[in-house]
């Protein structure tokens, strides 16, 4: 099971904020992440597919696109940031 | 020491904090970011700031925390704002103590720099024709890409 | 504009007074100079500020007004003081206020910088062995002369 | 006639702040008004002979040592500054 925060502009296109998740095995790095969740469809194919820019983060530390995760941890999504 | 907090800050209070704090001090920069009343050509009513609690103070530490690093300063204060704000309203703080100028002017403005690009924030405005979520600026890696060229 | 006094200042007050005077204003920068306890290797008891009345507000003003036409800038204030000063007494204030921050914070280094070397202002140092004057430093014409080189 | 100021540490040397005096024919510009006055002697042939560094204006604006100078102006000598 992995935790998955989504914020911002994508919170409100999908629709939700988290979930609690068990993703299939093989699934081992944010790009094929990214690839599973677009296969949901909808406005989930639409922001996961690379089209719009997204950034991720693994147990609250800004990753890149390769970069893995374990079971328990929590995995962020969100648009670019716009603070200051 | 970095806050994020839905309250108004006293920037002149920090200000002077940080002054105080030790006597060999002869040298204070600080900004100020504050909601503007129009963006790219549209009236701004107001806007919400949303981040992603735990990890945006997490941001901030480490970003102060390469500052330190980088510059010879005494001390680094950063307080940013969240939940509802209106034209006016302050955003952002930084305050950098230090001996002399150079550094805590470079060290305040680097952790802009950084927070800009690195913070887990997010903008959303009100404007009259209905609420739009803020695009990150180019400009805004422009300016942080400097930090890693000049070193 | 450009005020050299006695008295003391409030920074957090010129401040908000800058931030507010504009709905369109995004970004102040400030710096504060304070006098330090030590300078180069000696306790400092206090210190007295020399300067050329009628001809530093002049070069005040005209460095404020290089800083505008160099930068997209909504106004800039200095206040410098002169007379009796002691350890933690503010000396300098600069605030630049404008649209966005890279332009805000140049402004204020610039002038800073500047003031360092062309504002008619001289330093006499109170340390346990006597009054000295203050040298001039050839880091503040090195600070100086970045801006002349990156045109 | 020309007002001729001088501040800091050079005040002090010089033991005086301001004089109105009139200067030969001939003394025309900063160098030659320096080396008219070094010719004093003592502190004045300290300061004035350009071992120690020395900044001069007129009408209160910096000016190099080949800048002239004309009747009535305001002329100041002063040490490089040391404010901020």
């Amino acid at each position: 099971m992995v935790k998955l925060l989504y914020f911002a502009r994508l919170r409100e296109a999908l629709g939700t904020s988290e979930e609690e998740i068990a993703v299939p095995d093989g699934v081992t790095d944010i790009q094929r992440l990214m690839a599973w969740l677009a296969q949901r469809g909808g406005a989930w194919q639409e922001e996961f597919t690379g089209c719009r820019p997204l950034r991720a983060a693994v147990n609250q530390e800004l990753v890149g696109n390769t970069s893995g995760f374990h079971d328990g941890d929590e995995i962020a999504f969100f648009p670019p940031v716009t603070g200051g | 020491m970095v806050r994020v907090q839905l309250e108004d800050f006293d920037a002149g209070a920090e200000i002077t904090r940080l002054r105080l704090a030790r006597p060999d001090t002869g040298a204070v920069a600080a900004f100020i970011g504050q909601v503007r009343d129009l963006n790219e050509g549209a009236e701004i009513s107001g806007m919400t700031l949303e981040h992603y609690p735990g990890m945006t103070e997490k941001a901030l530490e480490a970003i102060v925390d390469q500052a330190r690093q980088r510059w010879n300063i005494f001390d680094a204060l950063v307080i940013h704002r969240i939940g509802a704000l209106k034209p006016l309203d302050q955003i952002v703080l930084v305050v950098v103590s230090g001996a002399h100028r150079g550094e805590a002017f470079s060290a305040c403005e680097f952790i802009m720099d950084y927070l800009k690009t690195e913070a887990p924030f997010w903008k959303k405005e009100r404007t009259e024709t209905g609420d739009r979520w803020v695009d990150a600026r180019s400009s805004d890696d422009t300016a942080k890409q400097r930090w890693t060229e000049n070193q």
